[in-house]
């Protein structure tokens, strides 16, 4: 059983990854909360939802479209919106990403209604029997997939022009831009990157969580623990919370009763802020 | 000559960077020091421990007499130490009364804002800010904004004041006002160690220099042999942070 | 800023609002009774969060942890047996010891790290109220013993009750604003760094600042759960009571004393108006209206009030 | 300089107090029905079905001419707000529509835990209150008389699924309960512990999950430790889809399952897809159902055929639930021929309303007892009423895969 818990945690972190990775983007680049990454996600699920049953399109094949549809708009949202207080203290910038998703979830909510939908892949796509355990396939592509999506993101920063811009403006806004880096630019690409990632991970997980405008602050709570566990803005961090999230749940649960598992997550969220500020692997140097 | 301030092997590290590596140095009354040394020597890290904002990895800190190391920052800068930043550090929305005001505030040297303000008159008087008393921080140029982080310095009526780079980005016609004004300092009964970069500030207002290199002591005596001596020149030349003019002043 | 004519404005605010409480509770009906309750509800937890969050420039989201906590202390003190009237008194106790306790751990945390670890704190405490089933009854909820006066009477007594929390809240942040606690406090929202170099005690005046927004949120909690007799976790820890006096605190101005007061006048009433007209789209509303104000109006209305008057802070500079 | 800030404070607060005074409308001709419903927020799928039955009920009533009373005809105006799913506003709302908009009488809002709370402003200003969708025995203990619950006890939802599994095969003995932490579903959960104990059988699992909790692998692959014979769970229909679903990916099997709230919900069916095979669950009203009535629908067949036309979909029990509180506010109206509340209050106490929801009748702490929920299984995608005997439409099986 304990092995059975290990791999439960170990596919529910991978897409806990994926939950966080446009939040981490937004938060480490633009030093920004994104209360709108939840909403993002939920966007992401309902094309999923509605590109599979309306042309039968898998969630995986969906992934792309979703990226690309939340790209253009997110863009144009950074640039015109929220570049206007970039430089200001965190309560102003996070009050706007508020004000902002509570327009959005509203929107989807009129447009959408609030039932709960799923995708249901049909035939359904099984359960793998690795040694006894018990591996549901959808889960474990959609774990790839969330994987495969950190580490295109991980590639992007690091080899093309447009990565390590992105890297530069994060290292340094003031001097990136003394290097003719155009900051605002790179910080719109960053956001409008970080949007499609979040619509491509509501792609991915739409074949396994109810979808509905409801879900999305589970979503946004998710992407804090796990931002923090694994260190602000560092991506290889984002990777090491989502698991560490995943396993510390699963075994809470098992434990203390599934009702503690959220209180143990939360218990060393805050124990962690308190003594290792920069998350179990991030970077040196906060504020 | 007693020592107001006395450092004894101390050292600090980050991560595996000693940026101060066992100094030991004392620091006497009335006199006014200059500390140099190349970019990343430990000047700034120096100034940091001993006022507070780090702790130190080792060593000690003593301060007319008392051991002050571990103490928090507020506390050392009651007890007498004031500080300028070599980045500015004004309340850029308050004006500069209120500015100095709060050093005399803060060091508890009047217990409501308004006698404080009252009391600020004097070193915006004596930094020559009184006319833009009115003028909001964030407004002022760079020379004023310097002047003013000495003048909020100042205030907390200290015993021992580390001027950090005060000079820098400065015209020559500022600097002689700033030496001619750290002149009228030293001359209220203050200490000053003088951080700086500029040579002919060092030799027009230090009889006495340190030299740190690497975190370590490299030299320690009067102004014209300490600036003679070779291995500072090195110190300097190997770091390439000195432009040649500067160089040249040393040699 | 001498003492008398202080006292007398204090004096001549406390009789105007008295006058007004006085009027709404004896003109008003039961539903105009309870807007006014909620409104000084709403400007208790505007004006304690401004004094972290607005002087010392903390962005605090622990505003609904120390709400909820008020509420379920309020709860099991008077389970215990203790009369209503001693139970808000000994939480406002508990609230202070938790604060002062809490601001030691997270206050020296900066920026995104204070905000989130003052978020989370709500969600530790909502998780151990749902799991401490014996004395909190869980997601079962808590009920609390009515008091026994007539509907009409305790309608108004809440009333006055939140009534006298606001103006202390409010006479209490006049007092702070006036005081070298308030100008360290401003202080340290400039430059957190500069403030202890020069001596200042940094670290007791957010504590001060925090302890004391704590005191109120959770003095807010108890009077509330009596109010509603009825409390579970998801509704007293709701993190919209910490975002909803950021809101007010914003709109009506920050950092400044009468700022959250209209903040709070105005959120309610737009709230009011958004879902008398807005059945399914209120939230939205609401939302653009935040992105607006956030965008084109972030000194508040307090600022648009004050424009050309001499100020001897925080004048335009950024 | 300050007292010009204080001057302001006093003008806006001034202000606000008269504009909020303003908002005082006159009483209008028609009998006003106020409802608190939340429609945004958590429990919005919920708020808008209910609404849906509300305003199917207001539709055809408007077609038939408006309600009779003492020899003439009024028209009916329904109140909505939106209350957030936030329970204190749901109260504070129910205050508002009785005070300022000066409603004749109330639905509760949605559930349990918001109806108790509700229910207190009800009574305070002897409003009568129909609550669509409470069942927790807890919410009517109060002793109110302005109160009346649609829903049965919770305990009847337990009590014969209990009876059928037992019948059905003695091989069962072991029971695993997971329960979300909430007042409904743990007032559930409770109850089918109590009917497995009063049965003999074993309950050798019973933990809750927290709200909104987003995997429940860990708790499920510990039941699957246990191997129950009877797995039982409580929550709403996304927690009961994700349920499911982990269930299947971890090959969790039993012979017999059961959820509430869920499955009776097409959506769940369509969520889950296969591995609602054989899903037990009760609810209150399921379409497959047919009484003949004497309210405004005439049977429970006509009342879906309505609302199919109307909304293009069978009508789950939280929408049957609006239009049924609806026909008994209605009936009573009629009956007592005025639109007096101490009049409609003792109607409603008198019960016997033939509705398209079944035969509802009052008990003393104003929650119905004039019925039995039918058992319902999900067979081939369908819902088939297993019990009681009079309605069924299908037999009971054992095993879930």
């Amino acid at each position: 059983m304990l092995a059975q818990i290990f791999v439960n945690g170990l596919l529910l972190g991978a897409l806990y990854s994926a939950i966080a990775l446009g939040f981490s983007l937004v938060w480490g680049v633009l030093n920004i909360i994104n209360i709108l990454h939840g909403s993002l996600i939920v966007l992401g699920a309902y094309l999923a939802f509605f590109l599979n049953a309306w042309f039968g399109i898998s969630p995986f094949a969906a992934a792309p479209v979703a990226a690309m549809v939340l790209f253009i708009p997110a863009f144009l949202l950074q640039l015109g919106v929220i570049n206007r207080v970039l430089a200001k203290p965190v309560l102003i910038t996070l009050t706007l990403t508020f004000g902002l998703n509570l327009m959005l979830n509203n929107a989807m909510l009129t447009v959408f209604r609030a039932d709960y939908r799923k995708v249901v892949l049909d035939p359904p796509l099984g359960v793998l029997d690795i040694a006894g355990l018990a591996v549901p396939v959808d889960r474990l592509a959609a774990g790839a997939g969330a994987i495969c999506l950190v580490a295109l993101v991980w590639l992007l920063t690091r080899t093309t022009q447009i990565g390590r811009a992105i890297v530069a403006v994060r290292m340094d806004r003031d001097a990136a831009a003394l290097m003719g880096i155009p900051v605002a630019t790179v910080y719109a690409l960053t956001f409008a990157l970080a949007a499609a990632v979040a619509g491509a991970a509501g792609a991915l997980l739409s074949a396994i969580f109810p979808i509905s405008p409801v879900a999305s602050a589970g979503y946004l709570g998710k992407a804090f623990v796990i931002c923090v566990l694994g260190g602000l803005g560092s991506i290889p961090g984002v990777v090491a919370g989502g698991f560490g999230l995943g396993i510390i749940e699963s075994y809470g649960a098992l434990w203390l009763g599934p009702e503690h598992a959220g209180t143990v997550a939360f218990v060393l969220l805050l124990l962690l802020l308190l003594f290792r500020p920069n998350g179990l692997f991030g970077r040196k140097g906060f504020e | 000559m007693t020592p107001i301030l006395e450092l004894r092997n101390l050292s600090r590290h980050f991560g595996g960077v000693n940026a101060l590596d066992g100094v030991t140095l004392s620091v006497g009354e009335n006199e006014v020091v200059g500390l140099i040394g190349p970019n990343g020597a430990g000047k700034t890290t120096l100034v940091n421990v001993v006022t507070g904002v780090h702790a130190p990895s080792g060593g000690e800190v003593h301060f007319c007499g008392e051991r002050i190391d571990g103490l928090r920052s507020d506390r050392i800068a009651r007890r007498g130490i004031a500080r300028t930043f070599q980045i500015v550090q004004p309340f850029p929305r308050l004006t500069v009364l209120d500015n100095v005001a709060a050093g005399i505030l803060f060091s508890r040297r009047a217990s409501s804002l308004s006698r404080a303000r009252d009391l600020a008159a004097e070193y915006l008087a004596f930094t020559g800010l009184y006319e833009a008393c009115n003028q909001v921080a964030a407004t002022l140029t760079l020379a004023g904004r310097k002047r003013l982080e000495l003048a909020k310095s100042l205030a907390t009526d200290p015993k021992l004041l580390f001027l950090d780079e005060v000079n820098a980005g400065l015209n020559t016609a500022e600097i002689d006002a700033a030496l001619e004004l750290i002149g009228r300092i030293a001359a209220r009964g203050i200490t000053i160690v003088l951080i700086e970069h500029v040579m002919k500030v060092v030799r027009r207002a230090c009889r006495r220099v340190i030299v740190l290199h690497q975190g370590k002591v490299l030299a320690d005596g009067p102004t014209g042999s300490v600036l003679a001596d070779r291995r500072v020149v090195d110190a300097y030349l190997g770091a390439r942070a000195v432009p040649p003019a500067q160089v040249g002043a040393i040699a | 800023m001498s003492g008398r004519p202080a006292v007398v404005q204090d004096a001549a605010i406390a009789l105007i609002a008295v006058t007004a409480v006085a009027a709404v509770a004896v003109l008003g009906d039961n539903y105009v009774v309870r807007l006014a309750t909620t409104l000084f509800l709403y400007a208790s937890l505007a004006l304690s969060w401004n004094l972290i969050g607005g002087y010392a420039g903390y962005p605090s989201f622990a505003t609904a942890a120390f709400f909820g906590l008020g509420a379920y202390a309020n709860g099991v003190l008077q389970a215990a047996g203790l009369p209503f009237a001693v139970a808000w008194i000994g939480v406002a106790g508990i609230a202070a010891v938790c604060g002062a306790l809490l601001g030691f751990c997270i206050l020296h945390l900066r920026g995104h790290y204070f905000a989130i670890a003052s978020l989370v704190v709500g969600d530790v405490l909502r998780e151990i109220v749902n799991s401490w089933t014996s004395l909190t009854g869980g997601g079962m909820g808590m009920n609390l013993p009515l008091i026994a006066f007539s509907a009409d009477m305790q309608a108004r007594f809440f009333m006055g009750g939140f009534f006298g929390l606001a103006l202390a809240a409010f006479l209490v942040a006049r007092l702070i604003d006036r005081r070298p606690l308030g100008f360290t406090l401003r202080c340290i929202e400039q430059n957190d760094t500069a403030a202890a170099m020069l001596g200042a005690d940094t670290r007791f005046a957010k504590s001060a600042a925090f302890t004391i927004a704590c005191i109120f949120a959770g003095a807010a909690g108890a009077i509330y759960a009596s109010w509603v007799s009825y409390i579970d976790p998801t509704d007293v820890f709701d993190v919209l009571y910490s975002v909803k006096p950021i809101i007010m605190a914003l709109l009506g101005g920050i950092g400044t004393v009468t700022g959250p007061v209209i903040g709070a006048v105005v959120f309610l009433g737009l709230e009011e108006l958004f879902w008398r007209n807005f059945l399914e789209t209120h939230e939205g509303v609401l939302g653009l209206l935040v992105v607006l104000l956030v965008l084109f109006l972030p000194d508040g209305i307090h600022r648009l009030l004050t424009i050309g008057r001499h100020r001897t802070w925080r004048a335009a500079a950024s | 300089m300050r007292s010009k800030g204080l001057g302001v404070v006093a003008f806006v607060v001034a202000a606000a107090v008269s504009v909020i005074a303003a908002f005082n409308p006159g009483l209008a001709q028609t009998i006003k029905v106020g409802a608190p419903l939340p429609l945004t927020g958590p429990l919005s799928p919920e708020g808008t079905k209910l609404r849906q039955g509300y305003e199917l009920w207001l539709e055809e009533l408007n077609k038939a001419g408006g309600i009779r009373t003492a020899g003439s005809r009024a028209n009916v105006e329904l109140v909505f707000y939106d209350y957030q799913s936030n329970t204190p506003r749901a109260v504070q709302l129910a205050e508002k529509l009785i005070v300022d908009d000066k409603v004749d009488f109330l639905f509760s809002p949605f559930g349990s835990g918001a109806a108790k709370a509700a229910s207190v402003v009800a009574e305070k200003y002897g409003v009568p209150m129909l609550a669509s969708t409470a069942s927790s025995a807890e919410v009517f203990d109060q002793g109110y008389k302005n109160l009346f619950g649609l829903y049965t006890d919770n305990s009847t939802l337990s009590e014969p699924i209990a009876d059928l599994v037992t019948k059905k095969s003695p091989d069962i003995r072991r029971v695993a309960i997971l329960a979300r932490n909430d007042l409904y579903p743990m007032s559930l959960a409770n109850e089918f512990e109590k009917s497995a104990k009063a049965r003999g059988l074993q309950v050798v699992f019973f933990e809750k999950y927290a709200i909104g909790t987003m995997d429940h692998s860990a708790a499920l692959t510990q039941i699957q430790g246990v191997r129950p014979d009877w797995i039982v769970v409580t929550g709403y229909i996304n927690d009961l889809i994700l349920a499911r679903k982990q269930m299947g990916d971890l090959r969790l099997t039993a012979p017999v399952v059961t959820m509430i709230n869920g499955p009776a919900y097409n959506e769940w069916i369509e969520a889950t897809g296969a591995l609602s095979e054989n899903i037990t669950t009760a609810s209150w009203f399921h379409p497959v159902l047919n009484y003949q009535s004497k309210d405004l629908f005439g049977s429970t067949q006509n009342f879906v055929r309505l609302f199919k036309d109307k909304y293009g979909s069978e009508p789950d029990f939280t929408q049957a639930s609006g239009a049924a509180v609806g026909v008994i506010l209605q009936q009573a109206i009629e009956r007592a021929g005025s639109t007096d509340r101490d009049a409609v209050r003792a109607e409603l106490g008198k019960g016997n309303f033939e509705t398209f929801f079944g035969l509802i009748s009052f008990g003393p702490t104003g929650m119905a007892n004039s019925y039995v929920p039918p058992v319902y299984q999900i067979q081939d995608r369908q819902v088939k009423v297993i019990y009681p005997e009079a309605v069924k439409t299908g037999e009971f099986r054992l095993g879930v895969r």
